[in-house]
């Protein structure tokens, strides 16, 4: 049990709390500041297993840019109190969420027992001729960013431009999306 | 023994419960977002760990994907939330049962 | 030239000629039109000539192939169906008659059609005709004979049909079609056999395999085919139970009914059979079937005949009663005869129909016997012709009908297959032959005229305006045909003569002309019918007797006929009163169209429609249909589960989760 | 050079249609589009002709072929595609009767006319593909492909029902061949079991299948067998067809009679007979029970009918209940015969299905009663459409007579009595067609309406003589085009009969002395 593993289970801990405590918010700016700590700490958690390029994305992309696009509507929309009731829990939803709890707890037991990671090997992965990595240029360990540009650029380059697309597709549409309405509006009106 | 991704993997699991019990449990859209929020996050965390794991780039890789189709979606999500509340002046999400059969 | 292109040209000239009037001479003038048509036929019976009284009477068999028709691998061989054509003395004497009496036709019809538009139409179908009706009888393998055979069947259905504006004409057509298909399928089915029994279809090849060890093993086989023969024989040549469409038939132009449906189309069964008598004498069950069957039409059809008014109608029923005795001859083994009887058929019949025919266009368009009466006087020339042909078709000593039909009759009594029975049913038959030709014959040519010279419109949709109600001879174009054929009716019978009458004239030639002239064809029928049978068991005695017995009879019902109908037409009345019922029934024809039309075409129908409606609208749609209204039921339910709420959806997500983590990790 | 064409010629077969299309999508004008989509089909005519002037008659080989690498290696799908004696005469066929039928397109498509010419091309596209490909997925993928167009093509420019119709149309077909797919899922694996690579070629799956158990073969060909016969369609999977003749335009019958149906029985003899021989056994006494019923069953409802269009559509489930109950004999008679009357039932049937959208086109209705009497107004009309009779009741010197006699001939050596049973629809095929007929061509002219009727244009009169040329020319040129298809149904026959697996090569040209054998790569 060393510091990085000790650390690494308090920001885990932390973050799986955070998010408890981020959907049982009653506001939802609230809920919105909860959540970026949350994604902090992940990108914490994501440094501690060497994802250091994947970290600062977190932080910059995530934390940064999505939370305030979310902060931003929530500004706008300007909910009064009576659209923010919790509503009512049944039973059924109570036992469902006894029974995740359940299981959460059992695999907690074994996490210790390398349960999670048994078969690693026998899935074939790194073995079979398929593999991708086998083809890959690997850089130094501390190279990060280099190797996942490495992967990005080589053997997901169409993925990744298909990405591209999707990105603009999306935003196209939602500037179509909330657009239309207030054109009509603006008729109505 | 007990390694770093392993539990990072089962720390995306619990996040994962506990982002499903808020879509689930809450009737606003805006809530329901944010928690798939929790539920990108929680995979982002399982294909950094099984990153580590098999020591493959693949899972960093994918783990950007994901972030972009996240800013996707929030962006086509919250345009749909702003054009839902002008016309029904509600984001309760019982009201909305077109998808009923 | 040489004889297989001459055989060739014989078979093409009428197709070239078909084409001609069809396609290229639409527009051109009726003379152009019928010029064609009869030079198409009578360009051929020059050629037919050539070659029959060349080398065909010599014992030659020409052989020509035109091309390769079919050719498929067959059971380690080859089944090859060349479009071979081949003339023996048998198909010789075919040639001559459809040649001869189809060049007569059509220039007869040249001038019979004279009133109608579009005449090219006409010339079309019946060189077409000839054609079909030539690779019938030229055809050296069953295919091509078949391709004539069902190719004479749809020319006859075009010319039946040929005034289609009236529907019932088109029906006649439709009619004969039809049974005619139904006769085709037996021919089909004994081409089938023949291919399983022998491997060819070629009849020289047939003929070569059929030895008496493969006849002996294969007897019930040989009885299949002999019978499916038979069946495509009683389509084609209208015996029972299928002659039902010839009577119809005669809806179509006259010149038609003497070639198509007297002289020659509906005598190709009597050539098949011919054909293949190799074959069927293999088979008593098959010969004696054939036999009664031609008897039983030859008295059946005489019968109706005593009855009808329409002139037409008697000659029609006329034919199928003739067609019995050359059916009944040939299944009683005296082939030769069935042949000369078809060949002295073909110059009286066609003799009688264009005599008929001039009648009917000398009388524009009436066919009824009883308005009559008397036309001896206005058309000498059709009328004494019209009197040889019936003293020929009656039997009269000396004409030719007398020697072939009695020659028929003695071996009915005393061929192969024959028996006195027989004879019994085709000498009533000739009875009745005697007494409905004389009747017709007097009623339309003798007594008073009973003409009626009012102006009556008649819509055969060939309507004609110039009414010359005077009745007059036809012209020479229609007159010389008859008088040919009459000559030809006269001494047409000659190559039959029996042997009793050859002895008393001197002649000791052994066999009468037509024996001597078929004899190569029929060799191998004949000693088969001798090995198994013996010598034919008949007597110059019994000859004698059955030519005076039939001569006797055919005198006393032509007397009978004459004595009840000297007074006109009413002269049967007090007959047809005292047997009432029988009357009707046989006027109505026995009603066998009736009895097929209920117990045939209807259950039919029925079942048509029993299919569509319950098969496939009731059963398979239904099966169909209901199907999905089940699932559609099944899945109402489950999509009432379908709440519409997305986080109900996301329970079942979750259960499944959670029930995925218990199966795998714990 | 030549062998170079011959390499590509498929290929340009299957796609010029294809970029045919396209360029009609994007064409201005109708009528132009009209003329480009003529001169497309006829360019694909002209190609097509190589294939009948460099094959090799002599040769049971697929030739024309190629295979190229298609879908990533460890799939084991290529794009292979050959030619041989069963697929020949039927892409013959296919490319001589499309340009009949976009000719016949001028007068009978009145709307969206862009659409339906780039629909028809790309199922003139679809079906060449699936008539040459011998990859089972690429033939699934080209199967399926010729149902869209036509999905389309009766949805879109079909008549009252053409929804109800299109649809049953579809999901009949689907249900096929989804089937069908699970069988070719099923083969793909054994033979990776059995030899430890995938492929989906249909020469290599030959050997599996032949080789697999009876018991499995037999669910096997029951699941291909079921597709190709509602395609076909055989009794009782074919009600289908009637609506959909009824509601499809007449480009679209044509072409539905014309070659879509044959896709059901070049499947049975291209797929579910060598394929699976014992099972193929097994099953011949059912096939041909089937067929011949439906040769009954199909013609009896015929008669009954009283629009012209069901009548046809009948007629025609009881002419392929021939080829079925042909091809199940399993002799060369029978084969041949059955090849043989799938190219007369796609001339005759599509030209009478033309001349019923002559008189629909110009008096819109379909029933029987309300005709009679056109051959005096209409004597060209009247003369073709009973050339068509005559070839649709297999009058010997069509072709339909020797299609049905070496069919009939062929099944009398198995059973005489199927064949004596089968042969009475040669009686009742007479009488609904020349009930037909007669209701239609003869008779008085009653009907006022007809009385204004014209005789056919000559772009009509062009179609039609061309096709009444072919029924004669089936019927006396039978030798020289059945020589292309002798040697492949031997080789089916033999190896049918021995229940071995059916063994073929890809050539790029038949001749020997070519050594131009395409190389099986990665096989």
């Amino acid at each position: 049990m060393n510091l990085v593993m000790l650390s690494f289970i308090v920001m885990g801990v932390a973050a799986v709390l955070l998010s408890g405590v981020m959907i049982t918010r009653r506001w939802p700016v609230s809920a919105a500041m909860v959540l970026i700590s949350v994604m902090t700490l992940l990108a914490g958690m994501f440094g501690l297993l060497d994802a250091h390029f994947a970290a600062v994305s977190q932080i910059i992309v995530y934390a940064g840019a999505i939370m305030v696009v979310f902060v931003f509507v929530i500004m706008l929309l300007n909910l009064p109190p009576e659209e923010l009731r919790y509503g009512g829990v049944t039973v059924g939803e109570m036992i469902l969420s006894a029974a995740g709890v359940a299981v959460a707890l059992v695999l907690g037991t074994k996490v210790g027992q390398g349960y999670l990671s048994v078969g690693i090997e026998e899935l074939g992965i790194l073995k079979s001729e398929n593999s991708l990595a086998l083809h890959r240029p690997l850089f130094g360990p501390d190279q990060n960013v280099k190797n996942v540009a490495a992967t990005m650029f080589v053997e997901y380059l169409w993925a990744f431009e298909l990405i591209s697309f999707l990105i603009i597709a999306a935003m196209i549409g939602s500037v179509v999306i909330a657009k239309k309405r207030s054109a009509e509006n603006a008729n109505a009106a | 023994m007990l390694t770093l991704p392993e539990l990072g993997l089962y720390f995306s699991f619990l996040m994962f419960l506990v982002g499903l019990a808020g879509v689930m449990f809450r009737k606003n859209i805006l809530f329901m977002m944010l928690s798939v929020e929790i539920l990108l996050n929680a995979a982002n965390l399982a294909f950094v760990s099984a990153s580590r794991l098999t020591n493959t780039m693949d899972g960093q890789v994918v783990m950007f994907f994901v972030m972009a189709v996240a800013a996707c979606e929030a962006a086509v999500g919250l345009a749909l939330i702003i054009s839902l509340y002008r016309t029904k002046a509600s984001i309760e999400v019982d009201d909305l049962k077109a998808l009923r059969g | 030239m040489n004889y297989q292109a001459m055989l060739a040209a014989v078979l093409l000239i009428p197709l070239l000629g078909a084409l001609l009037n069809g396609f290229f001479l639409r527009r051109a003038p009726r003379l152009v039109t019928v010029t064609v048509g009869t030079l198409a036929i009578a360009v051929p019976f020059v050629l037919s000539c050539l070659l029959v009284f060349g080398p065909v009477s010599a014992g030659e068999v020409i052989r020509t192939e035109l091309f390769s028709w079919i050719s498929v691998p067959f059971n380690e061989g080859r089944l090859e169906v060349p479009f071979g054509l081949s003339v023996d003395r048998l198909s010789g004497i075919l040639l001559l008659i459809i040649t001869g009496v189809g060049s007569l036709i059509h220039l007869y019809a040249g001038e019979y059609m004279s009133h109608e538009e579009g005449v090219y139409r006409f010339f079309a179908y019946l060189n077409l005709f000839v054609f079909s009706m030539l690779s019938l009888v030229l055809g050296s393998n069953m295919v091509v004979t078949f391709l004539g055979w069902e190719g004479v069947g749809v020319c006859s259905y075009l010319l039946i049909g040929y005034w289609y504006s009236d529907e019932a004409n088109a029906r006649a057509g439709m009619k004969a079609f039809v049974a005619n298909r139904v006769g085709d399928l037996g021919f089909l089915l004994a081409m089938f056999m023949s291919v399983k029994l022998f491997g060819t279809l070629d009849y020289s090849r047939i003929a070569e395999a059929l030895t008496n060890e493969l006849a002996a093993a294969n007897a019930p086989l040989l009885t299949a085919i002999g019978l499916c023969l038979l069946l495509g024989v009683t389509g084609k040549s209208a015996q029972l139970p299928l002659y039902i469409w010839l009577p119809d038939a005669m809806a179509g132009p006259t010149p038609v009914s003497a070639l198509i449906h007297a002289a020659t189309m509906v005598t190709s069964g009597i050539y098949l059979m011919t054909r293949m008598s190799f074959l069927l004498v293999h088979s008593p069950a098959a010969m004696t079937t054939i036999a009664v069957i031609g008897a039983c039409t030859a008295l059946f059809a005489a019968t109706i005949g005593l009855v009808q008014n329409d002139i037409k109608k008697v000659l029609a029923y006329s034919t199928v009663s003739q067609l019995g005795f050359m059916v009944l001859g040939c299944g009683v083994g005296a082939f030769q005869f069935g042949v000369a009887h078809l060949m002295t058929h073909a110059f009286f019949k066609a003799l009688l129909f264009l005599g008929a025919g001039s009648v009917i266009h000398a009388m524009h368009h009436e066919q009824d016997i009883r308005k009559m009466g008397g036309l001896i006087k206005k058309m000498p020339i059709t009328g004494w012709t019209f009197v040889i042909g019936t003293l020929a078709i009656i039997g009269f000593p000396g004409l030719s009908g007398f020697f072939s039909k009695d020659e028929i009759l003695y071996y009915a009594w005393s061929g192969t297959f024959g028996h006195p029975l027989l004879w019994v049913l085709g000498a009533l038959a000739a009875a009745c032959t005697s007494f409905y030709m004389v009747r017709l014959t007097y009623l339309v040519f003798f007594g008073e005229s009973r003409v009626e010279h009012a102006h009556h419109h008649h819509d055969h949709g060939h309507g004609h305006d110039h009414h010359h109600h005077e009745i007059h001879e036809n012209p020479l174009a229609m007159t010389l045909p008859l008088m040919i054929l009459a000559v030809f009716s006269i001494i047409g019978g000659y190559v039959s003569m029996p042997h009793a009458i050859m002895h008393m004239l001197g002649i000791h030639a052994g066999e009468n002309l037509i024996t001597q002239w078929l004899a190569p064809v029929l060799e191998k029928a004949k000693v088969v019918m001798t090995a198994a049978h013996g010598e034919a068991h008949g007597s110059a005695a019994l000859e004698w007797g059955l030519m005076g017995t039939s001569t006797l009879v055919m005198l006393i019902m032509s007397g009978f006929a004459i004595a009840l109908y000297k007074a006109g037409p009413k002269g049967g009345e007090s007959i047809a009163k005292a047997v009432g019922g029988l009357y009707r029934l046989i006027l109505d024809k026995w009603r066998v169209d009736e009895l097929y039309q209920a117990v045939i075409i209807e259950p039919l129908k029925k079942v048509g429609d029993g299919f569509f409606k319950f098969g496939d609208r009731a059963l398979i749609e239904g099966i169909i249909n209901e199907g999905p209204r089940g699932i559609y039921l099944v899945t109402s339910v489950l999509s009432d589960i379908q709440s519409g709420l997305v986080r109900n959806y996301l329970k079942v997500v979750f259960v499944g989760i959670l029930a995925l983590c218990v199966w795998i990790f714990i | 050079m030549v062998t170079l064409i011959s390499q590509w010629i498929l290929s340009l077969l299957i796609f010029f249609p294809l970029l045919g299309a396209v360029l009609v999508a994007f064409t201005k004008d109708a009528q132009k589009a009209r003329h480009l989509a003529v001169a497309v089909s006829v360019l694909e005519m002209i190609f097509s002709f190589h294939l009948i002037a460099h094959f090799n008659v002599d040769s049971s080989a697929m030739q024309f072929a190629q295979d190229l690498a298609w879908l990533p290696r460890g799939t084991g799908i290529r794009y292979t595609v050959g030619v041989d004696g069963l697929s020949l005469l039927l892409v013959m066929l296919t490319t001589i009767l499309c340009p009949l039928v976009f000719l016949s397109s001028y007068s009978s498509i009145g709307s969206n006319v862009k659409s339906f010419l780039a629909l028809f091309l790309v199922l003139e596209s679809a079906m060449i593909g699936a008539l040459v490909s011998l990859d089972l997925v690429l033939f699934y993928v080209f199967w399926e492909a010729m149902l869209i167009p036509m999905y389309f093509i009766i949805g879109v420019w079909g008549g009252k029902d053409r929804i109800y119709a299109t649809t049953k149309f579809f999901i009949y077909t689907v249900i096929g061949s989804l089937l069908m797919l699970v069988a070719f899922s099923y083969l793909y694996y054994a033979h990776y079991q059995a030899n430890g690579i995938f492929t989906t070629s249909l020469i290599e799956l030959y050997k599996t299948a032949a080789a697999l158990p009876a018991g499995v073969q037999m669910w096997l060909f029951a699941a291909t067998a079921l597709a190709f016969a509602i395609k076909v369609p055989l009794f009782p999977f074919h009600t289908w067809l009637p609506d959909a003749h009824v509601q499809a335009p007449t480009p679209g019958s044509v072409i539905l009679a014309g070659v879509l149906l044959k896709m059901g029985t070049y499947g049975l003899m291209r797929m579910s007979i060598p394929m699976f021989p014992q099972a193929a056994h097994d099953a011949a006494p059912f096939m041909i029970g089937l067929g011949v019923f439906g040769i009954v069953y199909g013609a009896l409802i015929a008669w009954r009918q009283t629009d012209i269009k069901k009548l046809v559509a009948y007629s025609s489930v009881s002419h392929l209940g021939f080829v079925v109950a042909g091809m199940f004999a399993f002799n060369e008679l029978g084969f041949t015969g059955a090849l043989y009357q799938m190219v007369n039932h796609g001339v005759s049937t599509g030209a009478l299905f033309l001349l019923i959208g002559v008189v629909y086109e110009r008096r819109h209705t379909r029933e029987m009663s309300e005709y009679g009497g056109l051959a005096k107004q209409m004597p060209w009309y009247a003369f073709f459409f009973v050339v068509a009779t005559m070839g649709s009741v297999a009058l010997p010197g069509t072709g339909g007579f020797i299609g049905e006699w070496m069919i009939l001939t062929g099944v009398f050596q198995v059973s005489p009595a199927m064949a004596a049973v089968a042969g009475t629809g040669v009686i009742l095929g007479a009488i609904y067609m020349l009930w037909l007929v007669l209701k239609v061509v003869w008779g008085p002219l009653n009907n006022d309406e007809n009385k204004k009727l014209t005789d056919c244009t000559p772009r009509e009169t062009f179609v039609l003589a061309t096709l009444s040329v072919f029924v004669f020319a089936t019927g006396f040129l039978s030798v020289p085009m059945l020589a292309h298809t002798e040697p492949t149904m031997k080789k089916l026959q033999q190896s049918v009969s021995k229940k071995e697996a059916y063994k073929t090569e890809l050539v790029i040209r038949g001749t020997s002395d070519e050594p131009m054998r395409v190389m099986m790569n990665g096989r």
